[in-house]
Order: C-alpha cells, then structure tokens, then sequence
C-alpha cells in the first residue's frame, strides 16, 4: 500500500463526482434535522476543491495536496462543515507534510491526526450523532487493519465497514452538537448528514486507493434515510 | 417561491452590490471575500468590531456598520456562516492597533469559522478577543445541545460595543460590555409563517392558517411548541413570560425592551405586540428605560416577532444613547 | 388572516398607544381624536406640517412626526381617511402662528376631509394651505378618473417641506417645496401578494403563485396589468421604465431613488431591486443623488415594492440631508 | 305632509337599521370596485348619530338634527362617503335651521339645499357612478311630485322609485369619481355602493315619513348585485 499525490488526487476528485451525484440527498438528510444547506456546503467546496486542484496542479507533495484541499474547503464551505473537513484535511497535511508515498502506517497517523483536528475542534464525541460517529471507527477500523498487517484492500474495507456502521448509528441518536441538536428527541429516527458525506468520502477511499469493487459495500445505501 | 430576486444563487452579491450603491457614503463592500467595511476603517487607536454570520437576516449585520457600531460584517450565503478568510480578512482590514472584537453569534458554523479565523490573525499578530452571544431561551442552554442561538441581543451587543469602542475602551472592556448583554440579555421569537431559503425554494416549515410556532428561530429552526393562533396578549405573555423567568427579570429592573419583526410582519403589528410588552413588564414593576421597535434580525420573509430584554444600568443607558451612523440604526449623527 | 394582533377593530388605537409607549421622547399621542403630535408643537413661528390618512402604511404617517418633518400626522381607521375634526384638532395644536399646511395624498376620502377640515380651520383664524401628492403613474390622470394616487413621494415631501419650513420658510414657499416634489415625482407599485384588511380578515385580492400584480395601489387598488412573476430585473424595468417616461426623466437629471417595501418584504430583496435601480439609471445617464431604501409606506403585509423618482436640485438636495429626528426617519439629530 | 322633529328622528333611526342590517352587503358592494368599508364606514357612521341622538335627545328644531346628524357623521365615518353625506345633511341642516315642522315644499328645498351641497363637495355629475346618481334624480322626483301638489306618499314614492333606477343605473357605467375610477372599464358591471346606500336612506323615508309600504318598493332587492 502505498499511495503517490496522483492516487490522493483520484480520490478528492472522485468524493467531488460523489458529493455532487448526492447532494440533493444530503441537503434532504440535512433538512430534517438541520437547516437544509449540507448538500449544497460540500458540493460548493468540493467544486471548488477541485478546481483549485485542477489549476494550479498536483504536485509530489501529499502534504501540500491535502493543504489546498483543506485551505479550499475553510475558505469556500462556510457552516459546520466547512472547518470541521477544513481541519480534518488540513491536519492529514501536517500529517503528511513532505511526503510523495503514504504507506499504511502514514495512512493511519493522517486521519488518526486529522480525526483528533475535528474533535478539538468541534468537541463531538461518539453517541452525539455527528460526521464523529462515521470519521471514529472509520479510522480505527483503518489503523487496526493496518496493525494487523492488512493490505491496503482490507484497510480502506475495514473502514468503510465501520464508517457505513457509523452512519448507520446516528439514526435513533439523540443530537447533541450542531444544528440538529436544537431538535432534542425530535432530531432521533434522522441520519445525520455530516456522518453521511464522511462515509461517501471512506467509500471513495476504498474503491479508488483500496480497489475494493462498489458492489461489495453495497455502495450508496448509506445515503437513504433509515426510518424507525 | 415569490421573491424579489434574480438568480437565487446570486442573491447575497446582488444584496450587496445594492448596499454598496446606496451606502456608499457609509460603507465599502468587498464581493471577494464579502464583506461590508465602515468607510473609514481602520480607525486608528480604535478597538476594531466584527460580527458576521449567514445572509437573509438583514439588516444584520451589514446595515450596522458604521460609527458607532460595526468596523466590519462578514456576510455568508443565505443562512451559511461565512468562511475564516472571510473573517480573517475583515479582522486586518479593521484592525487600528487596538485589537479587534469578534461578535459571534451562537451556531456551531459561526463558532467554528470565527474561531479559525481568530487563530490565523493571531497568527498575523493582531490581538482577538471573541464573545458568543447566546440569548435565545428557547433552546435548553445545556450539555446536551448547541447552546443557546444567538438572535436579538445580538443587535443590541453590536450597538452598544460599537459605543464603547468609539468611547476609546480596551479590546477588554469592550468585550466585557458584550459579555454584559450575553449575560443580561435574553430573547424568544416566535412564526406566523415560515421563511423560503431562495436556494431550497420552498417553505422550511408548513403552518396551518390558523397555527404559529413558538420559540422559533431565525433560520427556521422548530420552536418549542406548535399551537393555535393566539392573541397578540397571549403571544406576548408567552414569550416575555419566559424570558423574564428565565433570568429571571424582577420588579425594579430597568430593561431595554426590543420588538423585533422577522421580515414579513409590517410596523403596525410591531407596535401592538409594543404595547402589550409595555404593559405586561409594567405589571411586574420591571421599567421600561428604553426601546427598539423594528425589523432588525429577520429571517428572509418569515411573518412573526421575536422580543429581547436586556438588563440596564445607567452605564449601558449611556451607550446605547450615544450617536450610531449606520443604514440600519441611526441617530445622533 | 394571520397577524399579531388582538380584536380587529382595536388595531389603530393599540397601535397608537403602542406608538404612544414606543416614542414618548418624540411625540404625544391623542386617542380621541387619534393624532400622533409632535412632542413640543406648536414651535413658535414655524409653519405647522400635517398629514394624514388611513393606518396600515406605516411607518407613514405617525412615524413621520417629529424634529424636520410633521408636526402632527392623523390616522384613520385601516385604510379609512380621517375625518375633518381629527385633521381641525391637529392644525390647532400644531398652529405656530405662521400657517399650517396640510399634505394630502390624492384619494378622494383624504381630500374631502381635509378640505372640510381647512375650511373649519380657516373659520378660526388659522392661515391652511392644502398640497395635494399624486404621483402614482399607474393611474392615468384625466377628468375619467379621480386623478394619481398619492403614493411614495409624500414621504418625501413629508421630509423636504419638515426641513423647509424648520429653515423658517413661509407657508407659501413651504408649499411650494411640496408642489414641486409633486410636479417633479414620480413613483409606481407592484405586488407579490395582497394585503388583508383586518377587518376584513381576507386579502383583498388573489394572486397565483406565480403571478404578480403591477401597478398595485397602497390599498390593495388593482394595478395595470396582471402578469406571471418576473426577475427583479425585469419589474424594475417595468416600474422605472414608467415613470421615467412619464415625467420624462431625462439623461443628465439629477435624482432621489426611493426603493420602497410594502411591508411584507425583507430588506434583502429591496437592495436586489435597488441594484437593479442604479443599473437601469446609470445606463439612461440618469444620476442618483440620494437614495432611501426601506418600508416607509406600507400596505399591511403586503409583498411587494415600489420605486419613487423625484428630481433634484441644489435646494431639494440640502433639504433631503437637513437634520430628521423621527420614529421612522432619522439622521442628523 | 308636515314632519316634526320626532318623524325626522325615526327615519334616521330607520335608516341606521337599514344599514346595520346592508352592513356585509355594502362592504362587498365597495369590494368589487372600492376598497371594502362603505358597510363599515356607513355602519359606524350612523351608530354614532344614533348614540348622539339617544343621549342629546332630539329636540324640536329640524334644523339642529340635521346639524348634529352631519356633524356626527363627519366626525365618524371617514373616507369618501362621511364628507358627502355629512354635507348633505349639512345643507339640510341650513335650509331647515330653525323650522320645527317640515311641509312638502321645506323638505324638497332641504333635499335640493342637501344635494347641492354633496354635488359642490364631491364634483360628481350623473353618470359618474357615485350616490349623485341615486341622489339627483330623487330630490328632482320629490319635488315634482310636491310640484304637482302630491301627498308626502306620492313625493316619497316617487323619490324612491327614481332612486332605485338610479342606484341601478350604475351598473353599466364605468366610474370617473371617487376610488372605483382607477378601475377604469373594468368598473362597468358593478353597482355602486354609495348609491345604494343612498337609494336607502330614502326607501326609509318612503316607508318612514311617506307611509309607504315596503312590498310595493320591493325593497332591499337594490342591494343585490346586478349582474350583466
Ligand atoms: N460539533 C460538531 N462536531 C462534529 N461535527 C459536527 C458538529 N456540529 C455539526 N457537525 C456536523 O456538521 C453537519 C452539518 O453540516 P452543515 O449542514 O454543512 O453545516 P450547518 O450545520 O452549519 O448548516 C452535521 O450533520 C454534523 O455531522
Ligand atoms: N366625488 C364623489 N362624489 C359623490 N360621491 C362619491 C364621490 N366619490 C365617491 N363617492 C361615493 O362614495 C362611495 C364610497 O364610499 P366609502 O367606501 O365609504 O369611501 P372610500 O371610497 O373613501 O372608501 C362610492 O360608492 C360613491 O358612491
Ligand atoms: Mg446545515
Ligand atoms: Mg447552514
Ligand atoms: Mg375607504
Ligand atoms: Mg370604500
């Protein structure tokens, strides 16, 4: 497993292909429990990104890769979002800083630092139905396949696994960070969006870095509302 | 959807261009990043002010920038806060050596860009100070939730900073007078109708004829309650009742009474629900010392009113007379 | 009908004892007969300024009592001129020795009292002059029909004569300033929705969805045309196009653009309808000199705007920037 | 035919039953092509001269009821309407001033006195649609039949009679005074409420003073809306 800015790019780009492909679902997912904006937050920043990524070029650096991904996001999101991926990217950067290969160990310490970047900055904790919920196990699940001695396929399936857990989790949750958490008990029975992009994002991992074929995750069903 | 626009994706910068052509005796306006800057910004030695937050609640913040009120306001989208860079860049362009204040309003978006932007012009060396204004009752202030959102305060902290700043107060002190309002302060709204985000094009909420939800906030969040159509009595007792307990409020306190209209309820009705305040904080012996009845934080084109009661002192008083120059609140200048 | 209010037939007195609490440092209020009186009238060899008309416009006219502009305005029931003793009361109390004149919208209700009312007063010694605003080019003005309505330039004449006649003017030149916002403004309306007369309790008209009316009376009058809605660009083509053939408005002249809401529209959309404004000006060569944007004349909750030109020169122009110091108008003071 | 001042208050007393009862149909009337008060305006008018008649008590003078009547009704009812028909009575007021019985020949000149006065006061000529066009032909009516030496019924009659064929004969016409004018043509088709209202306040003095029986005026049908 190891991964050149080339490979990195492929995946911002198809997380782009993906948010735009849902981002009336995820502005529907956001709707019911927050203020209808999420689609249209992330499709905004992800143009955006990828624009950015497609004018001034790649690069070898994987570090800087994430920066401008992070830097593009802060600064074209806006909303919760908009910092919270901001950071999560912009501390894989540190994370990666100078680095042209991300092997599996540079893998699990980037999102182990961008996942700690999106806790101090947004204070959530697993349970308060947030992107944490999907980011969390995700890379857990991540870091522990690689400890194992997993390929790169395991890994990023090892994530989406759990991340598509995760997502799946926010459901009956009661929020308690972020917009949805004004609705108190009402906000239980919705997905949380933000939880949502963050498994679109994994998945996108794991097909376009890990190889893992789309069918295998039973790719989207994430994004349907799950009723209780 | 039927709104006086062009393009809705194009609504924030057209409302912009449009402030910038009528105010321009008052105001710059940046269209990247946006950003509506007092004319004769950075006023040296003074502490600078910057609040911001999603469109569709004007006047705020834009219309109150100015002396006496803000150096700068950072517009999002319609109900998006905007992006650190944003912030950043009006926090510098403000900024008279004097540190700069930032006034937050409670959301976790406007949280979390503010305070990226804050870290970064630290980083540049200016001196931040951020306050969060969180006076909305009608959220549970609790472990469990976001905090309290931050509505109608939020004008009254702009004012009243905006005072103390151009008095020649500290970054300090100036931030104190707005942990005052934040303290002293507190505010319920409540919906007649829903407002229609020009990007969604449709109502948030459906209301029936003869419903209205209580405790709503101004970006369409659900309120506490959705009940029948009251009275502008009863209306009044529900919401003042509750932000008098909720400091609570007592007999001899001398109050700033604020009658805000969401967008979509026109200055007669203001005044009726005026005149219910009126008498029902007299009842409870609580003085009325002094009063804003207007639209100042609205919601897009949402029918229904929000009150907000801050505690007075002869301090406060003094502040809130002083002159403000600004296309949204003016007088003494 | 869904408003904040209690009983309809209470709505104009509650409002006026609203106004009454509200702005106590501004103005007195009477309740029978209504009238909003400015605070220390009569001023003392100053020629006395009073309007008048149906409520539901507001901030017109109470809100336009005060330091530089009325001295004294008299409400009627919603949308119901006043009557000849409410309008006799006011000139009395506003009479400063040097006249008074009545500013009277073009509506054959409004003149007819305060034609009866300038007659009682005269019979008491007082000097009256009556000016008569018509200025809403919708209506043809021909011996078929009752003439223009008087529409968004009495807020101005309201302001430029209060600060003629606080320059000391005389009655004669006073009205001569109101003469002349009449000869040279011109405004025209259009409505999203209706508004609904409390007493009613329905809209006075239906518009679908996707239609809009232009032309629409402050009262809910049918406009011109019904047509399906349009971009703000294209309404204001219509409204600004009328009236600038209508005076005609010529490149070179100089301008007040005055961009009104009726009340149930929120200031962001006014800005999107005054950037197309500026736009449409600045490309016939026609040069804004001064701006006001806002809700000033209302129609209840209707949506919708209206546009007011009124050309300008040197004098009109230091008129408009005199001091104001009133509910809805203010700056200066 | 000689009325004191107590038949004068009963017709007045009549003609505000009339209009309390016409109240919603007055206002509907002015909806079609006014602004939806006349029932209302009239409505409050002549609650107000009633209250003060109760309370002033009516005294003997003509003259001075008609006075405080105008008075009343300027006072309190607003709009177009309260000005005109505050003037009418008014004039009457003049032309009876000091008179304690009214003959044929002092209610024809009070009524001409009267109309005059609302035709000075509105500028309205017939054919305009406004209650000139009820009006004028009934003082013309009433003082012909006293011309002919007819009893108080046959001039009462006959005013009422041509009263009705005036209000009716707004329907087709297109208004040039008063708010109906901004209409245009699209006013034609519509009767006038001030018309209508003025048609009965002199069915009421038909029935009142002339002792004219309601069945043979077919009364009230002039407040239904005549289509065409
Ligand atoms: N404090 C937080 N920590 C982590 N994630 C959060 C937090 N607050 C909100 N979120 C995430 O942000 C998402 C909402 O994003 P978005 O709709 O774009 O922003 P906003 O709520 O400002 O409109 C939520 O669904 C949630 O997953
Ligand atoms: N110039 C006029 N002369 C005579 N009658 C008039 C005139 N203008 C209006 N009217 C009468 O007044 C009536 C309307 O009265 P009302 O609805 O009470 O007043 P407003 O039009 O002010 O609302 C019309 O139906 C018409 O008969
Ligand atoms: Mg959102
Ligand atoms: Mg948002
Ligand atoms: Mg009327
Ligand atoms: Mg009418």
């Amino acid at each position: 497993m190891t991964d050149t800015a080339a490979d990195v790019s492929r995946w911002i780009h198809a997380f782009q292909a993906e948010i735009a492909e849902h981002r009336v679902r995820l502005t529907e997912l956001d709707a019911a429990i927050g203020d209808a904006d999420h689609g249209t937050n992330m499709d905004r920043g992800m143009r955006a990104v990828v624009a950015k990524l497609d004018d001034a070029g790649v690069g070898v650096d994987i570090g800087s890769l994430f920066k401008t991904v992070g830097m593009t996001l802060v600064s074209s999101v806006g909303g919760a979002s908009g910092p919270l991926y901001g950071t999560l990217f912009l501390r894989m950067a540190t994370a990666a800083a100078g680095l042209t290969e991300l092997n599996g160990d540079g893998w699990a310490s980037a999102w182990d630092a961008g996942v700690a970047g999106v806790q101090a900055r947004g204070k959530a904790e697993i349970g308060d139905k947030t992107m944490v919920d999907a980011l969390v196990p995700a890379s857990a699940a991540f870091a522990a396949a690689v400890g194992r001695g997993g390929s790169s396929a395991e890994a990023w399936h090892a994530a989406a696994v759990a991340a598509r857990a995760g997502v799946k989790s926010t459901v009956p949750m009661v929020a308690r960070k972020g917009r949805a958490s004004y609705l108190g008990e009402r906000s239980a029975g919705h997905q949380d969006p933000g939880a949502t992009s963050t498994y679109l994002l994994i998945e996108c991992g794991a097909e376009v870095l890990g190889g893992v074929a789309r069918a295998d995750r039973e790719r989207g069903t994430a994004t349907e509302s799950v009723s209780t | 959807m039927k709104k006086l626009i062009n393009l809705p994706e194009n609504v924030v910068r057209e409302e912009l261009e449009g402030i910038a052509l009528a105010h321009a005796d008052l105001v710059r306006v940046s269209l990247d990043p946006y950003m509506v800057i007092r004319n004769d910004a950075p006023v040296q030695g003074k502490v600078g002010l910057v609040s911001g937050g999603g469109s569709g609640h004007e006047p705020m913040h834009g219309g109150f920038v100015g002396l006496g009120m803000l150096d700068a306001a950072c517009p999002g989208e319609v109900f998006t806060s905007p992006t650190p860079d944003q912030i950043l860049a009006a926090t510098k362009a403000v900024d008279g050596g004097a540190g700069v204040l930032h006034i937050v309003k409670n959301y976790t978006g406007d949280i979390l860009n503010f305070e990226m932007a804050a870290e970064l012009a630290r980083e540049e060396g200016i001196e931040v100070e951020a306050v969060v204004v969180a006076d909305d009752v009608a959220v549970k202030d609790s472990l469990y939730t976001a905090g309290r959102r931050g509505v109608g305060a939020t004008v009254l902290a702009e004012k009243l900073c905006g005072a103390a700043a151009e008095n020649g107060l500290g970054l300090k002190q100036v931030a104190d007078v707005c942990r005052h309002v934040d303290e002293f302060g507190r505010s319920m709204g409540m919906a007649l109708t829903s407002c229609v985000p020009p990007s969604a094009g449709r109502a948030t909420f459906e209301l029936a004829d003869d419903e209205m939800e209580i405790g709503i906030g101004i970006h369409g969040e659900p309120g506490r309650e959705r009940m029948k159509l009251a009275s502008a009595h009863d209306i009044v007792g529900m919401l003042a009742g509750a932000l008098v307990e909720d400091l609570p409020f007592r007999a001899g306190d001398e109050v700033l009474a604020f009658v805000n209209g969401l967008g979509g309820t026109p200055l007669i009705e203001l005044y009726v629900v005026y005149r219910e305040l009126d008498r029902f904080l007299t009842d409870k012996g609580i003085i009325i010392g002094r009063n804003l009845v207007g639209s100042y934080i609205t919601s897009l084109e949402m029918a229904g009113c929000s009150i907000t009661l801050l505690k007075m002192d002869a301090d406060m008083t003094a502040l809130w007379d002083a002159p403000v120059k600004t296309a949204g609140l003016r007088w003494g200048a």
